[in-house]
């Protein structure tokens, strides 16, 4: 085994009175692709930051080739070529995607910039990733998964001698991961050395050749993936035993409550409709761009749209959120960050944003929030060192389900859930499922819009699939097979007389 | 022919009653001399000033300008290129730093404002007497006057207690004043050297219940407080003239100098004088808004 | 598994820095006090408080609707002059009415009416203008600050507008006069703040408010009307523009084109020493009337000594502000 | 399917949106250019556009300066009373040493750089307490033009200070002279834009002022050096405001407390006016130019013809500002 290019001896770190990592040891080879998995809030973003440059530990120190080192920003670590991507996109809104990629070495002729360079290599690397995205498009135009794979496309134009990658498929479908899955294995070729994390169990499996296992800040086992399966893996996370991670499918009563008919969000969804009925999981498939979010968004009042929207058989007037929320409508996003959650304010403040009417008709009853919140934290299992830290603080799957505690505050009848376990560690994904299968059970009509084949074909018995922007097909039962909803996905094949 | 005129925006009541003089005149004589054209441009600092004058000269082919320089010092340039290249001058109340380029000079004296207000003051008041003072907005103008204030209280025994902004402006002068009256016990006299700062001394006055202790003068005319001194008001016994209707003369004799050739050269001082109340009847002017 | 959660979950942030925040205008407050007695005996006195007091009204009622315009991203420059026009309006219309009502008390009602009135549309003119038009805010109240400013002097004629005497003299009580020895404007300043103070801390709106101004998309995904809460807050401000015009008149019964020079640019401060966040997302209506004090405070304590200058008051005003917000300043460099 | 998706993503941003942000304030410069021209037959002539430009010029290099300190997310409310004070500096320096060197070119040189080293000076203070020391740029640049306008009354002792009179003869053709008939100022100004222009699209330092005005913490992850680049900003805005002096110096001759007043806002709308985001993120110069341009148009035009009263002036302006901006707005009530 080869010499550790990075490493980390005996580290903790604590944020004020906290302490979240507890004496880790760690060590990153060449050539090694190395897997950091852990349930929500282990400690895996915190271990990753400290290796690049960006947190500092409290205690303990960072070896980079063999030498105790202390990196005075996350531009000491990239000079030695340690490159990390975050969990949240660092991009700046305003730039151009090529504006970004070379954000902080601008590639020059002379003093002046050399834009034809940066945009020919812009495109190179995103031709590399297979993403077609004009290198002149403003970031903010960009869809999630393809920001990520601008993020990505970012950090291989480094010099890399190290690249962490804090969860970079959990917003990519299936085809950007595979893609990424090449990148990586030619990187590891490279001699590169490669840290990565990721909730999806199955990807630690197939591309890392270790994996190292953090519970609460403490590592509690490290071994070569071949030594590994699956489910001890997620017994070491969890500490405990998992059941089957899918609860039964819901059985659909008769009832039709959610009727959508024609409708259209010019430029991104064709004509799409759906129906829904009361106790249903259904689910909608299909790539990166293919409207799914516009449509959902569309639906719960948050775009402007035509065609028709029934709940109940009442019709909504389109670009009406709390119309859609007072029948019974709400939508979870995909962009908790951008679209979810206040990152500067406290859990409490979050959690009640969207129902704040329901607690105290004039003044705000302080106590029955803090009363909700106890519910939240517990049904969640949401782990937070403090209630009143701002959320962005909390770690990533964290934020998620106080995303979903707040969304389903309202107590709504019918949830369009996008992209429901980004981020979620596999333990609390079963309870996501569980949660999700319960309301179902108790009368509740859902939507879930997923990137992740298991997750839709474990969770629904009937999906929708889209392709650019119109709905191309529908499979129900049998057909809820990763085959066929990629043919779909692809627009190689069409299915089912209303197809759209 | 055409005839421009350019004075400082209202931004007080005094450069208010200005504005409306010089606008009441233009259209007076817009209609006696139908062959008179008219540009009358306002401005708030020196540099816009500067600019509205090139603009007269390129644009509007002005014969003739009345001008109040809101600053000499700035003005004066500008204004002697204009007066070099044949166009008529004439230069109202604040007068330019060089000798010798107007025209015409129609002006105020604001040395005699300042001394007119000061003489009343070592006249009437004892030896020992204490004085507050209330300046205007820091210029020229309000330097000169201070001076002629300083000036005729020399050897006079009268103790100035302060001498504050309260830059011609009614609210500033209320505030100044109310903290005036906290801070001295004793005061006998208030030289507000400006009318709408008067008003706000008084208000402030009335507001401590200490009228009857201290006379307050002011300065310009304005309606309100020659109509207190006709009445033989106690705390406005007196004030000093400092017309704004001066820009009407200034305008009147520009316009009979363009149509009728009449040779108007020269200075034409008005000078500041004491309104009292035996000659205040002379003073009130029920239309004016002043 | 849970319970340890929860336990993790209850504990609190470090009070340190948070207290530094919320201490740095009231030690900045303190400090001014203390330097007042210190220079002046009758610093302290009934007559000079309530002077100091009453004279910040104006500006105060204002701050705070400015602290709710700025707290959900927003900003109005054009406060002062519409204090200066609605001052106008309203005399212009209460001398008409004297003409025709006599000197009355409906005369009074009625001008109080057409200031609050007059305040709420140009607070939604700003307000649609910049929400359904989509207008930067900045420009939009820079261009009705020049709007207003100029209609005043149209109305005036360039000079002053002044309510007639006997009018003025029915009218003056709301200014002058007072409760239990407390004189109006403070009564409404403090009744205005704390009724701001509860809205912003206790309600709905409030909360909504520093949601839009910390982030308008997730405000929106989160039910949140953005346009009519945004709109809500200039048509605020613009009542309280008002309200405070209310108080003003009867003070000296006049308007002019000098009427509220430059209030906006205090009104403004005072929210920013206060503690409000200038990009919006965080707003503290006490902060605000702290504010407030401390910009009223070096004025009064400036004009009664003579230790500098006057030339130099505004030096000193500039001085203290910065030092005002250096005691507050917490990530200091980092952020 | 793969090239399905690319059809899409380049479909993406509509163009037509874009041009209409680009081309509003064009197109209000055009209607003004326009309106001069059928109000008077002069507006077009030598000597009024050589006017207009010329005196555009002091804003215009101030407002190329504003332009980088507003993409980067600050904002300079003292440029104004920074430059009155500049101007004071400069006159009471070259008075001095006319009586030691006579009237002759070196005083003017060094009168230029003590112009040009105030203003860095000056640029540099404000860009320390704002990255350093870590106050919002509002409250500090609000102290500073307190500050600065203080200090010019008492320097000029609440009068004018003035360059002697032969010593202005001779720094007179800085402002009134020329090249090819084109005057100095404007000569100034075009090579400022210019060189900004080229500076914001160009040069890894625009870039990186965008960069930070759009997320400072993304800036900062990469690699950018926060502090300098905006401290730069403050630095090189008061650099051009020493600039801007040069020129002014010698129009006037002279600086009181009135010099520059509002100059900061007028700056800051021609910048907005210009497409320049206030919160930051996205700049561009040659819009400023043209912001600058309708700012003076606006002016000039209502000295062309007497339509209406002068009192109603700022009204007009207020209307055009908003006016122009209305052009552009892009996402409307959306955003
Ligand atoms: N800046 C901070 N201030 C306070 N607490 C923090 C901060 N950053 C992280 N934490 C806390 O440290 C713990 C570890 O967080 P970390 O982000 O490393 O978890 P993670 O393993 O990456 O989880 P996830 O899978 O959800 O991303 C969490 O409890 C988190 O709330
Ligand atoms: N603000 C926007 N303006 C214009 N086009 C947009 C905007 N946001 C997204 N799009 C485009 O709309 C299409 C649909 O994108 P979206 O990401 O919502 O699809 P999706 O099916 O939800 O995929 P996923 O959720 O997996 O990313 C894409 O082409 C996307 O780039
Ligand atoms: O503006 C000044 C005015 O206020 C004062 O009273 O007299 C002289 C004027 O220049
Ligand atoms: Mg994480
Ligand atoms: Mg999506």
């Amino acid at each position: 085994m080869s010499a550790p290019i990075l490493e980390l001896v005996d580290v903790s770190r604590s944020f004020g009175p906290v302490e979240v990592l507890h004496g880790v040891d760690f060590a990153l080879r060449p050539g090694e692709v190395h897997a950091l998995i852990g349930e929500n809030g282990a400690g895996k973003s915190t271990t990753m930051n400290i290796l690049a440059g960006y947190l500092d530990p409290t205690t303990g120190e960072v070896r980079a080739g063999g030498q105790a080192v202390r990196f005075a920003s996350s531009k000491d670590a990239e000079a030695r070529g340690i490159v990390m991507i975050h969990q949240e996109f660092n991009l700046a809104e305003h730039l151009t995607v090529d504006q970004n990629v070379f954000l902080g070495r601008e590639l020059k002729k002379g003093w002046r910039l050399d834009h034809g360079a940066m945009r020919a290599r812009t495109e190179e690397l995103l031709a590399r990733l297979e993403c077609r995205v004009d290198p002149a498009t403003q970031v903010s135009d960009l869809s999630v998964p393809n920001k990520q794979m601008v993020e990505i496309a970012k950090a291989l134009s480094r010099d890399l001698r190290v690249l962490i990658m804090d969860e970079p498929t959990a917003v990519l479908t299936e085809r950007e991961c595979e893609i990424l899955f090449r990148q990586i294995r030619r990187l590891r070729e490279e001699g590169v050395a490669i840290l990565y994390t990721s909730h999806k169990l199955s990807e630690v499996k197939r591309i890392c050749d270790r994996v190292t296992v953090l519970r609460d800040g403490t590592m509690v086992r490290s071994a070569p993936v071949s030594d590994i399966t699956e489910d001890e893996m997620a017994a070491a996370m969890v500490g405990r035993e998992l059941s089957d991670l899918y609860p039964a499918k819901a059985v659909p009563q008769p009832e039709v409550v959610l009727e959508v008919a024609d409708l259209s969000v010019p430029g991104v969804v064709e004509g799409a409709g759906l129906t829904l009925r009361r106790g249903e999981i259904l689910g909608i498939g299909g790539l990166v761009g293919s409207g799914r979010t516009e449509l959902a968004e569309a639906i719960a009042g948050l775009r402007r749209r035509s065609g028709s929207v029934r709940v109940n058989g009442r019709e909504l007037p389109p670009g009406d959120v709390r119309a859609a929320m007072a029948a019974g409508l709400v939508y979870l996003t995909e962009d908790r960050k951008g679209a979810g959650l206040l990152l500067d304010k406290g859990l409490r403040e979050n959690l009640t944003l969207p129902l704040l009417e329901r607690f105290g008709r004039v003044l705000i009853d302080r106590k029955a929030e803090e009363a909700a919140l106890d519910r939240a934290i517990a049904d969640f299992a949401i782990r937070a060192p403090s209630r009143e830290m701002p959320v962005g603080n909390l770690s990533g799957g964290n934020q998620q389900k106080l995303l979903l505690a707040k969304t389903l505050l309202s107590d709504p009848q019918v949830i369009l859930i996008d992209e429901p376990t980004r981020g979620i560690d596999i333990g609390t994904k079963q309870q996501i499922y569980d949660l999700i299968a319960g309301l179902a059970a108790e009368g509740r009509s859902i939507v879930v819009i997923s990137s992740e084949m298991p997750e839709l074909i474990g969770l629904v018995s009937r999906a929708l699939v889209m392709h650019a922007g119109r709905v191309v097909g529908e499979v129900e039962g049998d057909e809820v097979n990763e085959g066929m909803i990629v043919r779909l996905a692809m627009g190689l094949a069409t299915s089912g007389e209303d197809a759209a | 022919e055409t005839i421009g005129i350019s004075i400082p925006a209202a931004t007080h009541g005094w450069a208010g009653a200005l504005n409306f003089h010089a606008e009441q005149t233009v259209d007076r004589l817009e209609e006696a001399y139908p062959d008179l054209d008219f540009v009358l441009t306002t401005t708030s600092d020196p540099a816009a000033q500067v600019s509205d004058l090139e603009d007269m000269v390129a644009t509007r082919n002005i014969d003739a300008l009345v001008v109040l320089p809101f600053e000499s010092e700035p003005l004066t340039g500008p204004i002697k290129r204009i007066a070099d290249s044949g166009v008529w001058v004439t230069v109202v109340d604040r007068g330019l730093a060089q000798e010798g380029i107007e025209d015409l000079y129609v002006a105020g004296d604001n040395a005699s404002f300042g001394s007119t207000a000061g003489r009343y003051f070592a006249d009437t008041l004892e030896e020992g007497a204490k004085v507050v003072v209330m300046r205007g907005i820091p210029s020229t103008v309000d330097n000169e006057r201070v001076e002629g204030f300083n000036a005729a209280l020399e050897g006079s025994g009268i103790e100035v207690l302060a001498m504050d902004h309260a830059n011609w402006n009614r609210d500033n002068a209320f505030t100044l004043m109310q903290d005036y009256l906290s801070r001295f016990p004793e005061i006998d006299a208030v030289w507000a050297a400006d009318d709408d700062q008067a008003v706000g001394a008084l208000a402030a006055i009335e507001q401590a219940g200490r009228e009857g202790e201290m006379v307050v003068v002011g300065g310009a005319g304005m309606k309100e407080m020659v109509d207190r001194i006709r009445n033989n008001d106690e705390t406005v016994p007196v004030n000093v003239t400092y017309p704004p209707a001066m820009i009407s003369t200034a305008i009147e004799m520009t316009a009979l100098g363009l149509v009728s050739s009449a040779p108007m050269t020269g200075d034409f001082i008005i000078a500041s004088e004491l309104i009292t109340p035996e000659n205040a009847e002379a003073f009130y002017f029920e239309d004016s808004p002043y | 598994m849970t319970s340890a959660v929860t336990e993790k979950t209850a504990r609190r942030t470090p009070r340190r820095r948070v207290d530094l925040k919320v201490i740095g205008p009231i030690v900045a407050l303190i400090a001014l006090i203390l330097i007042g007695m210190a220079l002046n005996p009758n610093f302290l006195s009934y007559a000079n408080i309530t002077n100091v007091l009453a004279r910040s009204a104006f500006i105060g009622i204002i701050a705070v609707g400015m602290t709710f315009v700025i707290t959900a991203g927003g900003l109005d420059l054009s406060v002062g002059s519409m204090a200066a026009f609605i001052a106008g309006l309203m005399i212009l219309t209460m001398n008409v009415l004297t003409d025709r009502l006599g000197v009355s008390l409906p005369v009074i009602l009625i001008g109080i009416a057409v200031a609050l009135l007059a305040g709420l549309v140009a607070g939604l003119i700003n307000g649609v203008l910049i929400t359904k038009v989509g207008i930067e805010a900045f420009i939009v109240t820079l261009g009705t600050m020049g709007i207003y400013r100029s209609l005043i002097t149209w109305l005036a004629d360039g000079g002053t507008l002044s309510l007639g005497f006997e009018m003025r003299e029915l009218y003056r009580p709301v200014y002058y006069g007072g409760l239990f020895g407390v004189s109006w404007p403070i009564i409404a300043f403090f009744v205005v703040a704390l009724i701001g103070e509860v809205v912003m801390r206790h309600t709905a709106f409030g909360r909504h408010c520093a949601a839009i101004g910390s982030n308008e998309k997730v405000a929106r995904f989160s039910a949140v009307s953005v346009i009519r809460v945004r709109l809500a807050t200039y048509a605020l401000l613009g009542l309280l523009v008002g309200f405070a015009v209310v108080m003003y008149v009867p003070r000296l019964g006049s308007a002019s084109s000098a009427t509220g020079l430059l209030w906006e640019l205090e009104a403004i401060a005072a929210v920013i020493i206060g503690g409000t966040l200038l990009k919006g997302g965080f707003g503290r209506v006490w902060g605000t009337v702290v504010g407030v004090l401390i910009l009223s405070l070096i004025g009064n304590i400036l004009n009664l000594t003579d230790f500098v200058s006057p030339y130099l008051n505004g030096a000193i005003q500039g001085v203290v502000i910065i030092l005002a917000v250096v005691l507050q300043r917490s990530r200091g460099a980092e952020r």
